[in-house]
């Protein structure tokens, strides 16, 4: 293979790349042409799905909107208003952050695990990594129908299980806390799949003489896991936080699958939120002051990302 | 490099071998659609699940099958709640329904949204008899006269229970009319006496039961008597018939004799399923569950009228269920064309195999008359119950349903709350601040559409 | 590295072995259940029952299983053609060509990157109700025609094309098309590969804009139909709902296992290298 | 500290011996080369050493301690990467503290130790900096350092300097050489660059196909090669190997044309004749009669290597003589006058010839040191 492809390139570096690197021939004449030919289709795609949205939206948050769906009473930011002042709203996006940290921080932990497990040297290791990755195939409703099982009351996995055990029966998806349990499992092994992958070629890309370095400095396994590994995959862990991060805000069907965003709101986030809003109870001055939260907290997010890309250390 | 060929080989194998799926599929279909050439398609979106849906399309293909001008192409949208705001959504555009299902509450809804044809309009012309509706129904459906929709799947919230298991315990069940003290007494022996095998009730957390608890009480849930005198601008949940009927829910639970199933679809499907199973004795719900706990269960099938406070006379309860709408998006001879179908719905014939299959009761005052319909009260005496209160309620201003746009964000409040009440909450304090929080929705709703500056 | 003891090694594996079982028991009590009648699931009786396909048989011929399929494979084949090529295009003209705003015209794209799809449904929506596009293919592929994801990963690795290959095809008098036809997308096609599969995967998994914008069977592709599915179930009819799942995740889990290598590679490369 | 291998032996496979019996007793402060081609298992013997690789037969002692079984942290050792193993993410200083910190030494201790190993590989001024901030060199100076910081009287090293420019690893050599003496180092040095061997070690083992072939002081290898393999691996240029036969018992002809007498007899048989470059005088045109072709020519500046070729087709590589100018095709005479080493058809040393004058066919001999 003759060259590297990236799939996630860093945004600046890439221009820093081209001042380095000055091209050998200057743009011909009629390249405004050509550009306008082949960037033309695109641009009308991303202006008409995205950058118009956007600006919809937030001139949207503004109104009442009536019952078909159209602005009628200019609000201003009172939209915005109702929202920070109502409990419920509150409560939802607390139930985002509870998701999305534990989310995050377990996807990671498990992760690193699986990728820890399978870059072991032993017979038959590749199988592992291929089961390793398995639910990197599993979309959405693949998952919150196999988890809906194993959560759903008396026929359930879980409930059998406990009820032959003489454990106390849990009503996992009727229970706030447990139907929130329910969904960040679900979430965080439909996750493992492509982060146990991108940690796993991280781990594999870690220099063998760093540990063997270590182990003769005296360093013990956990030593090296915590002080050369852990350090190793840093970028990379950052990598997938963020990643998983942005996805777990904008996570939205295997809640509407599995719980509705219910019980009790519990598992009511901010996109369900938005799609409750806007497309069972047609609040759609309220629903795009959501989506403009919504949109704000994603894009800070995006941000960070970049900027961490941008400054991160490559390591050779 | 060779991996990616390997790669792209797979690739085309899969997308021939789907593709060959789907060619399959598209044949064996296109033979489905082959004996109906050149008719005019009307498209029915409904709502109905479970055998109810399997009746409503034997229905349907009864109505394709008696004349050649028409082919109604039914299509499951989903529950009632996502329904209403697709079908206001999507009118205008090709994707649209000629007719649609549309459930009770959200009748004030879509009369104002303009989109509809109201039936009235086809009940004159063709001088259809009206009478032979169900009143009760019909009138929920009407507005200063007119006829906005037609009644079709409509039920009445009962209480349920094991006779079986009754009988067995040595409990006497509890009267046609029950109080909610005789509903705790029956429980708690259910329970006291099975050694907590069965559990002795349940309620859904289901906004529906919670308006249905106010209509018994004689409470209204809106000002403007309900809406029916005006467009309402507040909302009451926290009248004392609320009130009562949380706290005697709240005190069951603590007391052990009534058990939590949740919310929403999966909460119906989980209670019906330990019903049936004999885990659960009794519980409040739709009367179009019937069919459902009549096929296949051993345990004879046990109901009564909804319940009501102590020391009150039950007010009645409103009629749940829902009806059939015209789009008036569609050409005259679509539109014709779905109200034909709305006729061949509602003969005696079809609402009386629909009661049969389904528990929702026959609308069609002659559907008693039916070999099926009489068939049925033979074998189950049982599911006369739901006429019976229907026609024991005299229509008032609290027991006719709710004329207010926003019902589904009123249902989501009061099921929040309810939630809430099951999880221990004080009752008021949860039902005020749904209260609040709907009051204000209505007002801002009324502000956008120009009911209220 | 630690060095392997034999004792240590029946710990290896029993570990390796629990990690396995994690991320497969969900799939094989998926595939279990899918085999059971439904009547002995809800008796819970998960073993000793009898085994069959039948629930695969009523899931063919009484759901729209296969049609939600077909729909999905037409949608996501569109929408991934479609992105590879108006991508790899974009990419082009911000690589090979020059011309004013170039540097600000990128950063515009750039800049969709930070906005969540999920937070403009509600316009786009209008958008698609307003062109009448709803209830039809066309809006499912529409909005992912192309994505600023895209070019910009195919921006990228066409900076890794030598300039001399630019400068010899300018010789030799090829036009922009040619070159890009002939020269470029040959060169890159590891990336467009790539791009192919992400857009592939992400058409497939869409969930929630096509649950707004189709309303039959005829359009809804997998994801949605397996909704529908589970929603249509009062009773739910475990054993056939577990049957469509395994029948909707079968494809995905073959391409992913013969493409496993090509996935990691991919993955990799933009994580760790960028 | 001193270190002994007795029979060590590594397999991966059963019966597939990577290495196979290797034995050797290392004095404390000693400087051990350890030599061989690539892939002769002089890593893997290191990496056993160091605990790295379990080792499959043998023993290893290290201060009369058996440590065979131990793992590398209970070796007291330290070891020098060919990459250098340096953490990316750490700076100069805590790449050399990493060890200490591992081992939970006190802070105080860990930073007059660091302090000091960095100013003596002379860094002081780039503790701060990140690995990739530093030059080859420097990074092989920051490997030293956390070797020295560890105040380990073992220090294993694995090519340590074959990632530097050759100017530099001239430098390093003595630095290193320094280093070791001033601190009383024993070091184990793996390399496949003999005169990186010659230069340092005070003693050298040579690997090769798996085995051990030699070990001995330096200039014990360079005079007295065990075998063909240690005779040509030490010495530039490298030794000529002649095939040489005996025919009566004290006559010796290489390459089928020159003639040596033996001062002792040898059985009739096939033999190798190592003759090393400099042990060959070419004489000036004229004289003698030719018998070498000129092939090639490389001018060295102080020295002109020629390449020829003797009449049989053996070729045979000479240092010119300074003023001449050669061109291939010449015809030159030569003389063997330095020193000629005969080994059997198995490689074997069998004899030594010092100093032998021999002119065309005339051969004569000087001494003879017998070595069978």
């Amino acid at each position: 293979m003759e060259m590297t492809h990236k799939p996630f390139p860093s945004p600046t570096k890439a221009k820093s790349v081209a001042k380095e690197r000055p091209r050998g021939f200057n743009g011909h004449r009629h390249d405004k042409y050509v550009a306008a030919a082949f960037l033309g289709p695109s641009l009308v795609v991303l202006g008409i799905f995205v950058f118009y949205p956007m600006l919809k939206t937030l001139y949207l948050s503004l109104f009442l909107t009536n019952n078909v769906g159209r602005p009628t009473v200019f609000v201003g930011l009172k939209n915005y208003g109702t929202l920070l002042a109502s409990s419920a709203y509150r409560a939802s996006f607390q139930a985002t952050l509870i998701y999305v940290f534990s989310v995050v921080v377990l996807t990671l932990t498990v992760g690193v695990l699986l990728a820890q497990a399978a870059v072991q040297k032993l017979a038959g290791i590749r199988w592992f990594r291929t089961i390793f990755s398995a639910t990197m195939g599993v979309s959405v409703s693949v998952a919150a129908i196999f988890w809906l099982f194993i959560f759903s009351p008396s026929v359930g996995l879980l409930d059998q299980l406990a009820a032959s055990l003489h454990l106390p029966v849990i009503n996992w998806l009727t229970t706030p806390g447990w139907a929130m349990v329910a969904i960040i499992v679900s979430t965080v092994w439909m996750n493992l799949g492509f982060t146990f992958l991108i940690l796993f070629g991280a781990l594999q890309m870690v220099p063998t003489t760093l540990y063997d370095a270590a182990a003769v400095e005296g360093a013990s396994p956990r030593y090296q896991f915590l002080h050369v590994t852990l350090p190793m995959i840093s970028p990379t862990l950052f990598f997938t936080a963020t990643v998983t991060l942005i996805g777990a805000f904008k996570s939205f069907g295997l809640i509407d699958l599995m719980t509705a965003g219910g019980p009790n709101n519990a598992t009511n986030l901010m996109v369900y939120q938005v799609y409750r809003d806007a497309f069972l109870t047609g609040n759609y001055g309220q629903a795009s002051a959501e989506s403009m939260i919504l949109a704000v907290v994603i894009a800070g997010l995006t941000w960070v990302q970049f900027k961490f890309l941008e400054k991160r250390v490559t390591y050779e | 490099m060779k991996r990616i060929r390997k790669l792209w080989g797979w690739l085309a194998l899969l997308v021939v071998g789907v593709t060959l799926i789907g060619t399959g599929w598209a044949t064996h279909q296109a033979a489905v659609a082959r004996a109906v050439p050149h008719r005019t398609k009307i498209l029915f979106w409904h709502e109905m699940t479970g055998p109810a849906q399997q009746e409503l399309l034997r229905l349907v293909q009864g109505f394709n099958r008696s004349q050649t001008t028409y082919q109604v192409v039914p299509e499951f949208e989903g529950n009632y709640n996502e329904a209403v705001q697709k079908v206001i959504d999507t009118h205008g555009t090709t994707a649209s329904p000629a007719v649609f299902q549309s459930m009770d509450i959200s009748t004030s809804q879509l009369a104002h949204t303009g989109n509809i044809t109201p039936v009235q309009k086809y009940i004159d012309e063709d001088h259809y008899d009206l009478k032979q509706i169900a009143p009760g129904a019909r009138a929920f459906y009407a507005n200063r006269g007119v006829q906005l929709s037609m009644p079709f799947n409509t039920s009445q919230p009962v209480l349920y229970y094991n006779a079986t298991l009754l009988k067995k315990y040595h409990i006497t069940p509890p009267p046609v009319a029950p109080t909610y003290q005789d509903i705790t007494r029956v429980a708690t022996q259910l329970t006291d006496r099975s050694h907590h095998k069965v559990q002795g009730m349940t309620v859904e957390i289901y906004g529906w039961l919670f308006e249905q608890f106010l209509a018994n009480s004689g409470e209204e849930l809106a000002n403007q008597h309900d809406g029916h005198t005006g467009t309402p601008t507040e909302v009451n949940f926290t009248s004392p018939g609320a009130l009562t009927a949380m706290h005697w829910i709240q005190t069951n639970l603590q007391r052990g004799i009534f058990v939590n199933y949740g919310a929403g679809a999966n909460a119906q499907s989980n209670e019906t399923a330990s019903f049936l199973s004999g885990r659960l004795g009794m519980f409040l719900q739709s009367s179009a569950l019937i069919g459902q706990l009549t096929t296949g269960n051993p345990d004879r099938l046990g109901i009564s009228d909804y319940p009501h406070p102590v020391g009150k006379r039950a007010n009645g309860v409103a009629i749940g269920g829902a009806s059939l709408w015209l789009s008036n998006d569609k050409s005259a001879h679509v539109q014709r064309g779905a109200w034909d179908f709305i006729k061949y719905l509602m003969t005696a014939k079809s609402q009386a195999a629909w009661q049969v299959a389904t528990g929702y009761l026959a609308l069609n005052q002659r559907s008693a008359q039916t070999p099926a319909l009489r068939a049925l009260f033979r074998k189950l005496p049982a599911t006369r119950v739901p006429g019976n209160q229907l026609r024991a309620t005299a229509p008032n201003q609290t027991n006719s349903g709710i004329f207010l746009q926003g019902l589904i964000q009123e249902r989501n409040l009061t099921q929040t709350a309810m939630e809430q009440i099951y999880q221990g909450a004080d009752p008021r304090r949860a039902l005020s601040t749904a209260q609040r929080a709907m009051t204000s929705y209505v007002q801002n709703n009324n502000r956008a559409n120009g009911y209220q500056k | 590295m630690m060095q392997i003891n034999n004792r240590h090694l029946i710990w290896r594996y029993l570990g390796l072995g629990l990690l396995a079982l994690l991320i497969l028991g969900p799939f094989i009590l998926g595939v279990w259940t899918s085999l059971l009648p439904t009547a002995e699931i809800a008796k819970g009786a998960l073993i000793g029952g009898p085994v069959s396909l039948a629930n695969y048989g009523a899931a063919v011929h009484q759901t729209a299983i296969l049609r939600y399929l077909l729909n999905s494979l037409v949608i996501a084949t569109l929408t991934t053609i479609a992105q590879v090529l108006l991508c790899s295009l974009g990419a082009y003209a911000f690589v090979f060509l020059t011309f004013k705003g170039r540097e600000a015209l990128f950063y515009v794209i750039l800049a969709t990157m930070m906005l969540p799809f999920e937070a403009e449904v509600i316009p786009n929506f209008a958008t698609a109700r307003q062109f009448n596009l709803l209830n039809h293919y066309a809006i499912l592929v529409l909005p992912f025609l192309t994505s600023a994801f895209g070019i910009f990963m195919l921006r990228q690795a066409f900076r890794q094309i030598p300039g001399e290959l630019k400068e010899a095809a300018d010789i030799e008098g090829l036009n922009p098309w040619q070159f890009y036809w002939h020269v470029v997308l040959p060169y890159a096609r590891i990336s467009l590969v790539t791009l192919a599969a992400y857009s592939f995967l992400g058409s497939w998994n869409q969930y929630l804009w096509p649950m707004l914008t189709t309303f039959s069977d005829r359009f809804r592709p997998v994801q949605d139909g397996l909704r529908q599915l589970q929603s249509q179930e009062t009773f739910n009819n475990w054993g056939m709902i577990q049957a469509s799942a395994v029948i909707v995740v079968l494809p995905t889990l073959i391409v992913l296992f013969v493409g496993q290598h090509f996935f990691k590679t991919g993955l990799n490369q933009g994580a760790t290298k960028s | 500290m001193s270190i002994e291998l007795s029979g060590l032996g590594k397999t991966y496979q059963p019966d597939e011996w990577v290495l196979h019996d290797v034995s050797a007793r290392i004095a404390s402060g000693e400087f051990f080369a350890i030599v061989g081609p690539s892939g002769c298992g002089k890593s893997t013997l290191l990496r056993m050493i160091a605990g790295l690789t379990p080792i499959t037969a043998g023993n290893l002692k290290i201060n009369g301690r058996v440590v065979t079984d131990l793992p590398p942290k209970e070796r007291q050792l330290t070891m020098v990467f060919q990459s250098y193993a340096l953490f990316p993410f750490l700076s100069v200083q805590a790449n050399v503290a990493f060890g200490l910190k591992a081992r939970k030494f006190p802070p105080a201790e860990i930073d007059q130790r660091v302090t000091r190993a960095i100013q003596l590989v002379d860094l002081t001024a780039f503790r701060d900096r990140k690995p990739r901030d530093l030059s080859g060199g420097q990074r092989q100076r920051v490997a030293l350092a956390r070797a020295i910081a560890s105040e380990a009287k073992l220090c294993l090293m694995d090519e340590p300097l074959s990632n530097l420019d050759a100017q530099l690893r001239v430098k390093m050599r003595t630095e290193l050489r320094r280093l070791q003496q001033q601190l009383g180092l024993t070091v184990i040095y793996v390399t496949h660059d003999q005169v990186e061997a010659m230069t340092m070690a005070d003693h050298i083992m040579v690997l090769h196909d798996h085995q051990v072939q030699q070990i001995g002081t330096p200039l014990d290898l360079y005079h007295h090669p065990a075998n063909t393999f240690v005779g040509s691996f030490f010495g530039a240029p490298r030794m000529n190997l002649l095939p040489a036969r005996v025919s009566e018992a004290t006559e010796l002809t290489l390459a089928q044309t020159l003639k040596v007498a033996l001062p002792r007899p040898l059985p009739v048989a096939d033999y190798t004749v190592g003759i090393r470059p400099n042990a060959i005088t070419v004489l000036p045109a004229g004289t003698g009669a030719p018998c070498a072709t000129v092939q090639t020519v490389e001018y060295l500046g102080a020295q002109t290597l020629l390449e020829t070729q003797l009449p049989d087709g053996t070729a045979l590589e000479l240092i010119g003589v300074a003023p001449a100018d050669y061109r291939p095709g010449d015809r030159v005479a030569v003389q063997l006058t330095g020193t000629l080493y005969v080994f059997d058809a198995q490689g074997r040393a069998r004899m030594t010839l010092e100093g032998g004058v021999v002119h065309g066919n005339d051969a004569q001999t000087v001494s003879v040191a017998d070595q069978s």
